[in-house]
């Protein structure tokens, strides 16, 4: 895929190359850069397929990542193009105009990470969720265990000893 | 299809306006009344077992449990035999089989589901899940006891629990039913107040009268 | 590229922003849902359908019924812990998440599995895919009340599943694909009584071939319905036998292969119509073709060694950081998961790309227009949706 | 549409005169297959309730719970109870159980209408599927942590018995992280270990690479860590849970590997400053010998900030880790850095001081608020056979003093040790290692009263023992030095031992006399206990001390009955330097408490 | 014709023949159709169990007075079409309430169940009740018309507007019935049976799988009694005038049972087999196969 790399370097800047795989590599791309880079992996280097667009949650780093995932499966290779983004007041272009399925994944972002996408259909329409009130939950500083402790009745009677302590406590009642 | 189900102003061609109350339209509001059994026992006992021997199975697979479902009716097990058979509507469904998990979403249309079908009514727990949250027990979106939220006649305990445990349910629910046990609707109706409140606890989007049917 | 909807339909009207002109009020189109209760759905999914007369104007697919944010709780879970969740992901054909997962864990991890526990993965895989398309047989028919296919498809998979549970030792969530290998090997006498089952599938195919293909009303209810433009595929992350009944022979099995299919000797179905007969037609063959690799498997599989490489304590498995994404040819089309590791014992995010994502909800609101309510159950069923792993 | 296709469908009347393919009783007629998962079973004799089930458990569907049942040495007497309301049956418990104890049965169906009826233990509340004999076992093979030691470079014998360098070589660093990664953290063993040292925490700082903190950690409970982390009998491996079912988990090394990896100068600061006392409060306390159990004792309190001074009739502090164990085995810079740390506490250490002669202990309760016996057992004790009053004939603590002083031994050519412990190997192997340098050539025999199955000393003594060449011969009852006509030694006449116990369990070893062999040797060595020396308590403190069997009597804290002196160590228990370690934190701590409670006590 | 008050108890004797009957032949059928799915089905009592249940319900709901009028018009269909038509011929006890012009009557009974039945779950405000009913009305009127025009043919042949007189006609050999003398017209009337005996592939007004049930969605507890009743009747009745019209009729019950157990059978051997027609292919269907052919048997006539 080096050859791959060669190319999109003349058309745009990119950022750090992983090569994954021989068939898989990852690049990373300025969020202007981004749709001019897509329409030409689609149009000129036959990256027709959408596989799928997702975020993830660099929340150290006050930071979302940006995967656009893409084949092409005549030369059977696959580029995953990644930006960062800030994470306050995240917001991206969409891209539902190169592909339409990509509303989809669009809405689900912005319900699950809070990542707003101007333009692209019905993206602010529940989704998954209803009537969900706290922060997006894929969101990293989102606790859904805490959540769900919270929100929905557990059965109670659950006590467990920690093996180490009982052993001590039983063994060595004066702390000894 | 929220906003059409808010209240809105109307006016009509003799220019008088008036206010639409949609959901005052499609629901009742009635709150549910205990039914007592019949008085006398002999034929309660008749009628229990004609209710035992005939589970009408509400066609809604609320989770995973649902897949088991399909082998439970077809030539290997063929639960007919054994007097259960899909009704696709509630209205004629008298056992609501909750198959597994319960997402908020699908709780508040299990929750009209079993509403809209007619006492006496027979919820069956399907899975771990139900019963203590199961694999999902620090999930966001899914319920962790479902006696919370309806009154459940049986659980049936596996992940998933195969053909055979639901068959077994149903013939232990058949004993419940026979031995006049599973007055699930009338202790709902009892509770109404406590099962709605925690119904709303969990639900957060409660665009549905608190009582349809 | 989204194209101009006016060729197909007269109404409604469109407004100047590309949304569809209905006033509900009007008295002309009715509201109807279908689901989540709803036996012509594939699973706890809905449909909201704008109707005028027997004609869908428009039609919302809504999901979230069954959510339970699998890939938040992956990452509160170890790696290993990950294992038992992962296959809940999509229930009728749960092994493909099992070896998306592993097979991306373990090339984060630098792992390479032994030789026989590849091919008891691929036997899996194929094993699964079959029950999948039996299910599929079923409910394609049914959708068009032909409930006897059902019976014997599900008899076939009833069968199947007791070949999964002494394998594996569970019906439904086998668990069995661990990452670093297989749990087990294959037990005494699997081959035969394999054979067995595979017989009985084939009697049963070819019965399926002659009740239901060859069925003047399911041929009338079917040809020609429910067409996809195949030059949409793209535009929609069309794949699988969805895509190859409209003639693209897109395979991940041969386009980018896996496992132990290099070494197997296959076809890819492709029919031509993109209707719902040929995509059908396409898992019928699909079908078949899994029962002959079965049989393939069995008889070039290696039968000594180790199932398990060597692995680190479990307990507290971590992972360089990295990002990787595994892909599989599933009954249904692509299927993935999108692994990424900060080099802690957790996953730092997991996202999972099952086909039905796109043919459920952005495909199939595309389709839906213009489609008579008779035959929506039928189309719904044709795109082989599985709920589950829409809204993960 | 060609006609065919309208009756075609019609084949699928052909099954109206087939037999249904119906189950005909699911309910009975279908058991899970041989490995289904099914029910949890478990043994709950086998299981040592190590929680690990617990922890790899994702849906938290495990309790570990009080059953009843008495905690022991590696077994918490806590048994999982399982909440069926959690569980989804994917057997990772069973798969990484550490004795297999858990397994599942091939039963699937359990209904009830009350929702709390889905817990379970499994092996304690009896249900039908106790019993079933199918159902998923863990494969052969198949483990999730691993099962085998990792090996450790260690001298090959030919290249030890020449010298006394330290034999092994301990972990690198890579090593130790895969020796840690098999711990599964279930902490059985802290309770065995007679310090409580947070072996959990330090083997994970151990894989964390973290190892600044787990020296903090050792020095919390062990201020002879490095000590410890070569020659501690280690206990907490026979406890370990690892150990069921394939070998312990290398703890004694792993310490050492964390004190090898941090440089010496580092210690006082990662071990941190002590406390600083308030004004006023600041006690004085002596501690009479300055071996582990008395230097911890201070390390503790000095650690809060009292005034120790510790007397030591020797040379050098240490006690028997300096004196009793070879060089091999622990050097003594090794020994040296770990006092070292003590030291830096502020704890005043006077060697060659001997309490009785040089300070009485009247003088010591006059100018101190507590007084710590720390003396150990340097009395070698005799078999008494005829001929033991032979010069040539030794006692073992002696002669390992002796060659740590670095005083001249007259090496013997060949000779016989009387002993099975630890002590004996030491002896055995020191000895070894001189006529070694001296002949070129080894020929010791060691015997033993018990049988090899039996043996006191550690398992790994007794086979480098094998590897140096020394001679070990079981069941052996010593009868009689044999002393040859000039006087010199020649030998040991030894009976074959019958048994050792009679049978109210008192020591009476029964001998078959006919089975006599003579083992010759130049010399012959007892190693077969010590006793204390407690000539220095002075006559009053000897009659106002209450007395067990010729120990002193102490309470668990080892407070005698004297109320401002303790007694520690080895002097009043066992002989082993982590026991030692653990007396002295618990006279530590009764100490701080008296200081605490009722003020000067002394 | 005088009116002799004993028919009364001798017509609802054979109406509760009929009904026991019905209940157990859809039973039998069912455990038919399940040998082709190659299971056991329901026990053949399953049928009385779910009514006595249905009848034992303790709510109800309504949706207004059309709505409980329904099935109550659906009943008064099946059971007005029974009893205006001889069940048993030659026996005085099953004649019922025949009569000379009892054959319109009976036609206008088959209509009048659907139309009840329309009006009914109308009211109920459900949408799927609604497109079930005009699916169902829009398909029975097709389905009508060649069973209309076979019955005009048949009446032209024996020239009587009585069903009794019919039966007499075709007494005497096998080869009398109308199945023999006017096969055309008969074929026409069968199609017209498989459309009115919601089955596939003419079962689109239940739909389960697009538009749950259809009409009786809304229809539970006794409202549903009351439709398993008439499910029980209605198609025997129906099955008595097909009997009577083209099969030469009943003279004792063993016959009546086994011939409509064969009527029966005959819309389930088709209807396991074959998926169901959209509506307009069903329309089309009945109106380009089913009305030439019983034109054809008016001109056979």
């Amino acid at each position: 895929m080096q050859d791959l790399q060669t190319r999109l370097a003349q058309h745009t800047d990119l950022g750090e190359w992983t090569q994954q795989r021989a068939d898989l590599a990852f690049v990373t791309v300025a969020r202007e850069h981004l749709h001019g880079l897509l329409r030409h992996l689609r149009d000129h280097e036959g990256f027709t397929h959408l596989v799928l667009l997702t975020a993830v949650d660099w929340l150290e780093d006050g930071q979302f990542q940006l995967t656009y995932l893409m084949n092409n499966r005549a030369a059977a290779r696959d580029i995953g193009v990644r930006v960062l983004i800030p994470r306050e007041g995240a917001d991206m272009d969409s891209i539902h105009d190169l592909w339409p399925t990509a509303a989809t994944y669009q809405r689900e972002l912005r319900e699950m990470f809070g990542i707003d996408f101007p333009g692209s259909p019905r993206v602010d329409e529940e989704f998954i969720l209803e009537g969900w009130r706290d922060m997006p939950p894929y969101r990293r500083d989102f606790d859904t265990l805490k959540y769900a402790q919270e929100e929905f009745a557990e059965r109670p009677g659950r006590v467990s000893k920690d093996p180490e302590t009982h052993m001590k406590q039983k063994l060595y009642p004066d702390g000894a | 299809m929220k906003d059409e189900l808010k209240p809105r102003i109307v006016k009509g061609p003799d220019g008088i306006e008036f206010e639409v109350d949609p959901l005052r339209d499609y629901y009742c509001e009635a709150s549910p009344s205990v039914h007592p059994p019949v008085y006398v026992k002999i034929v309660e006992d008749f009628f229990n077992w004609a209710r035992s021997e005939s589970l009408w199975i509400l066609g809604f697979g609320t989770g995973c449990g649902a897949i088991e479902m399909r082998p439970l009716m077809t030539p290997r097990f063929d639960a007919y035999r054994f007097g259960v058979q899909w009704r696709p509507t509630p209205r004629q469904a008298n056992l609501l089989m909750i198959s597994g998990y319960l997402s908020t979403k699908t709780l508040k249309r299990a929750i009209r589901s079993y509403e809209q079908m007619q006492s006496p009514k027979y919820v069956v727990g399907l899975g771990s899940c139900t019963i203590n949250g199961g694999m999902y027990w620090d999930s966001y979106n899914t319920i962790k006891k479902l006696d919370e939220y309806l009154p459940v006649d049986l659980y049936i305990v596996g992940c998933m629990p195969r053909p055979e445990a639901l068959l077994q349910g149903f013939e232990d629910l058949k004993q419940i039913i026979r031995a006049g046990k599973a007055e699930g609707a009338n202790q709902y109706a009892e509770k109404f107040e406590w099962y709605k409140a925690n119904q709303k606890k969990v639900i957060h989007d409660w665009d549905m009268p608190d009582y349809n049917w | 590229m989204v194209q101009d909807l006016s060729d197909r339909s007269q109404y409604p009207a469109r407004n100047r922003d590309g949304t569809l002109d209905v006033d509900l009020t009007s008295g002309k189109y009715l509201k109807l849902w279908q689901g989540p209760n709803h036996p012509g759905i594939t699973g706890n999914m809905s449909v909201e359908l704008t109707v005028c007369g027997d004609e869908v104007v428009e039609g919302k697919t809504h999901v979230g019924y069954l959510h339970r944010g699998f890939e938040k709780l992956m990452e509160r879970r170890t790696f290993i812990q990950c294992f038992p969740i992962v296959c809940r992901i999509c229930v009728p054909e749960p092994d493909f998440n099992e070896y998306c997962y592993a097979a991306a864990v373990e090339e984060l991890a630098g792992v390479e599995i032994p030789e026989q526990a590849k091919w008891i993965r691929t036997l899996i895989l194929e094993m699964g895919r079959f029950n999948s398309l039996m299910m599929y047989l079923g409910g394609q028919s049914g959708s068009l009340g032909l409930g006897v296919i059902g019976q014997w498809t599900t008899y076939v998979r009833d069968l199947m599943l007791d070949r999964f549970e002494e394998l594996t030792g569970a019906r439904i969530y086998h668990m069995f694909i661990l990452p670093g290998g297989v749990r087990d090997t294959l037990p005494e006498g699997f081959d035969a009584r394999m054979e067995e089952t595979l017989r009985e599938a084939e009697r049963t195919m070819k019965d399926v071939w002659n009740v239901m293909f060859q069925n003047a009303v399911f041929r009338k209810r079917t040809i020609g319905v429910g067409y996809i433009n195949p030059a949409l595929f793209d535009d929609y992350g069309v794949t699988g036998p969805t895509a190859r009944g409209g003639g693209v022979a897109k395979d991940v099995r041969r386009d980018q292969p896996y496992l132990a299919y290099p070494d197997l000797e296959f076809e890819v179905n492709v029919a031509r119509d993109s209707d719902i007969y040929s995509r059908a037609d396409v898992r019928r063959r699909d079908a078949l073709q899994s029962i002959d690799l079965i049989r393939q498997i069995l008889a070039k599989m290696p039968r000594t060694g180790p199932v398990m490489a060597k692995m680190p304590n479990m307990l507290h498995w971590k992972i360089p950081r990295g990002e990787t994404y595994i892909r599989g040819e599933c009954s249904r089309g692509e299927y993935g998961f999108y692994v990424v590791t900060d080099g802690s014992g957790y996953p730092r995010r997991v996202n999972v790309r099952g086909p039905s994502y796109t043919h459920a909800m952005a495909l199939l609101e595309r389709l839906i227009v213009n489609c008579n309510i008779a035959d929506v159950a039928a189309l719904l069923v044709s795109l082989h949706t599985y709920p589950p792993e829409i809204e993960r | 549409m060609p006609i065919t296709t309208v009756l075609s469908p019609f084949r699928a009347w052909k099954f109206l005169f087939q037999n249904p393919v119906t189950v005909r009783d699911p309910l009975t007629e279908r058991p899970g297959a041989p490995r289904y998962r099914g029910f949890h079973q478990n043994d709950a004799e086998k299981c040592v309730g190590c929680g690990t089930c617990e922890t790899i458990c994702q849906n938290g569907a495990i309790d570990m719970i009080d059953v009843g049942l008495a905690p022991k040495d590696g077994d918490s007497g806590l048994r999982p109870r399982i909440d069926y309301g959690r569980c989804c049956w994917c057997a990772l418990c069973v798969d990484v159980c550490m004795t297999g104890s858990l397994s599942m049965s091939n039963a699937y169906t359990w209904t009830d209408a009350n929702a709390d009826a889905f817990r379970f233990t499994p092996g304690v509340d009896k249900k039908p599927w106790d019993n079933d004999q199918l159902g998923y076992r863990r494969p052969e093979g198949h483990a999730l942590h691993g099962k085998d030691r990792v090996e450790m470079a260690e001298l090959e014998p030919e290249a030890r018995i020449g010298t006394f360098d330290e034999i092994v070589a301990g972990y690198d660093v890579a090593r130790a992280r895969l020796e840690a990664d098999r711990c599964v953290e279930c902490g059985l063993c802290v309770a065995t270990c007679p310090a409580h040292m947070a072996i959990p925490q330090y083997i994970k700082a151990v894989r964390d690479g973290d190892y600044e903190r787990g020296l903090a950690l050792l020095y919390e409970t062990n201020p002879f860590s490095q000590v410890c982390g070569r020659v501690c009998t280690h206990k907490c491996e026979t406890a370990c849970a690892a150990g069921h079912e394939g070998d312990p988990i290398a703890i004694r090394w792993l310490k050492r590997h964390i004190t090898d990896q941090v440089p010496h100068k580092d210690y006082v600061r990662i071990v941190g400053k002590p406390k600083k006392a308030a004004k006023g409060e600041a006690k004085t306390i002596a501690v009479v010998g300055a071996g582990p159990a008395g230097l911890t004792a201070a390390y503790d309190l000095a650690r809060q900030g009292h005034k120790v001074v510790v007397y030591e009739v020797r040379k050098h502090p240490g006690g028997m880790p300096r004196y009793g164990i070879p060089e091999y085995r622990l050097p003594y810079d090794i020994l040296d850095a770990d006092i070292d740390v003590i030291r830096a506490m502020g704890v005043e250490i006077k060697c060659e001081t001997r309490v009785g002669s040089d300070i009485t202990m009247d003088e010591l309760k006059a100018k101190n608020d507590a007084v710590i016996l720390a003396i150990g057992l340097h009395l070698g004790r005799s078999t008494r056979i005829p001929g033991s009053d032979h010069a040539d004939v030794r006692k073992a603590v002696d002669l390992l003093r002796q060659v740590t002083d670095e005083d001249p031994v007259d090496v013997p050519k060949s000779l016989v040790v009387i002993g099975g412990g630890n002590v004996a190997m030491d002896i055995a192997r020191t000895m070894a290692r001189l006529q070694m340098k001296a002949y070129g050539e080894v020929a010791v025999t060691v015997t033993a009263l018990e049988d090899k199955a039996h043996f006191l000393a550690d398992p790994d003594e007794i086979r480098e023992c094998g590897e140096e060449g020394i001679d070990i011969v079981d069941a052996r009852g010593p009868q009689e030095v044999v002393i040859d006509a000039d006087g010199r030694v020649e030998g040991l006449r030894t009976w074959r031992v019958q048994s050792i116990f009679d049978a109210q369990g008192r020591f009476a070893p029964s001998y078959d006399e006919s089975d006599e062999r003579i083992h010759p040797g130049d010399m012959v060595i007892e190693a077969i206990g010590q006793a204390a020396g407690v000539d220095m308590l002075g006559e009053g403190l000897t009659e106002a001390l209450e007395w067990n069997r010729g120990r002193i009597q102490v309470d668990a804290d080892g407070r005698t009955s004297e109320s401002w002196l303790w007694a520690i160590g080895d002097c009043v228990k066992g002989p082993d330097v982590v026991h030692a370690v653990a007396d002295g934190h618990r006279a530590a701590k009764s100490i701080l408490a008296a200081f605490e409670g009722k003020g000067d006590e002394a | 014709m005088d009116f002799e008050w004993i028919r009364i108890p001798h017509a609802l004797l054979t109406l509760l023949i009929v009904f026991l009957y019905g209940l157990l032949l859809g039973a039998v059928i069912q455990k038919i159709g399940a040998r082709a799915g190659r299971r056991h089905g329901i026990p053949f009592y399953q049928n009385y169990i779910d009514l006595i249940k249905n009848y034992a319900l303790r709510t109800t709901i309504t949706h207004g007075f059309m709505f409980y009028l329904g099935p109550v018009f659906r009943l008064t269909g099946g059971v007005g079409l029974l009893l205006f038509v001889p069940t048993i011929y030659g026996v005085a006890m099953h004649e019922n309430f025949s009569f000379a012009g009892d054959l319109i009557l009976a036609l206008y009974f088959v209509f009048f169940g659907s139309l009840g039945m329309a009006l009914g779950a109308g009211e109920s405000g459900h949408p799927y009740a609604a497109i079930g009913v005009s699916r169902g009305l829009s398909q029975v009127t097709a389905a009508e018309l060649p069973f209309a025009i076979a019955v005009f043919a048949v009446a032209l042949q024996y020239q009587t507007l009585s069903v009794t007189d019919i039966v007499a006609a075709q007494q005497g050999s096998v080869f009398n019935w109308t199945v023999f003398t006017n096969p055309l017209a008969v074929t026409a009337a069968m199609m017209s049976f498989l459309g009115s005996m919601m089955r596939p592939p003419f079962d689109v007004v239940l739909a389960p799988q697009e538009i749950p049930i259809g009409p009786p969605t809304e229809y539970h507890s006794a409202y549903l009694a009351l439709m398993q009743s008439n499910r029980a009747i209605f198609p025997i009745a129906k099955m008595v005038i097909y009997m009577n019209l083209f099969f030469g009729g009943a003279a004792n019950w063993p016959v009546f049972f086994l011939k409509v157990f064969l009527l029966y059978l005959f819309a389930a051997f088709v209807g396991v087999v074959f998926p169901r027609f959209r509506v307009e292919q069903s329309v089309r269907w009945f109106l380009v196969w089913g009305v030439p052919v019983a034109v054809a048997g008016l001109f056979w006539v």
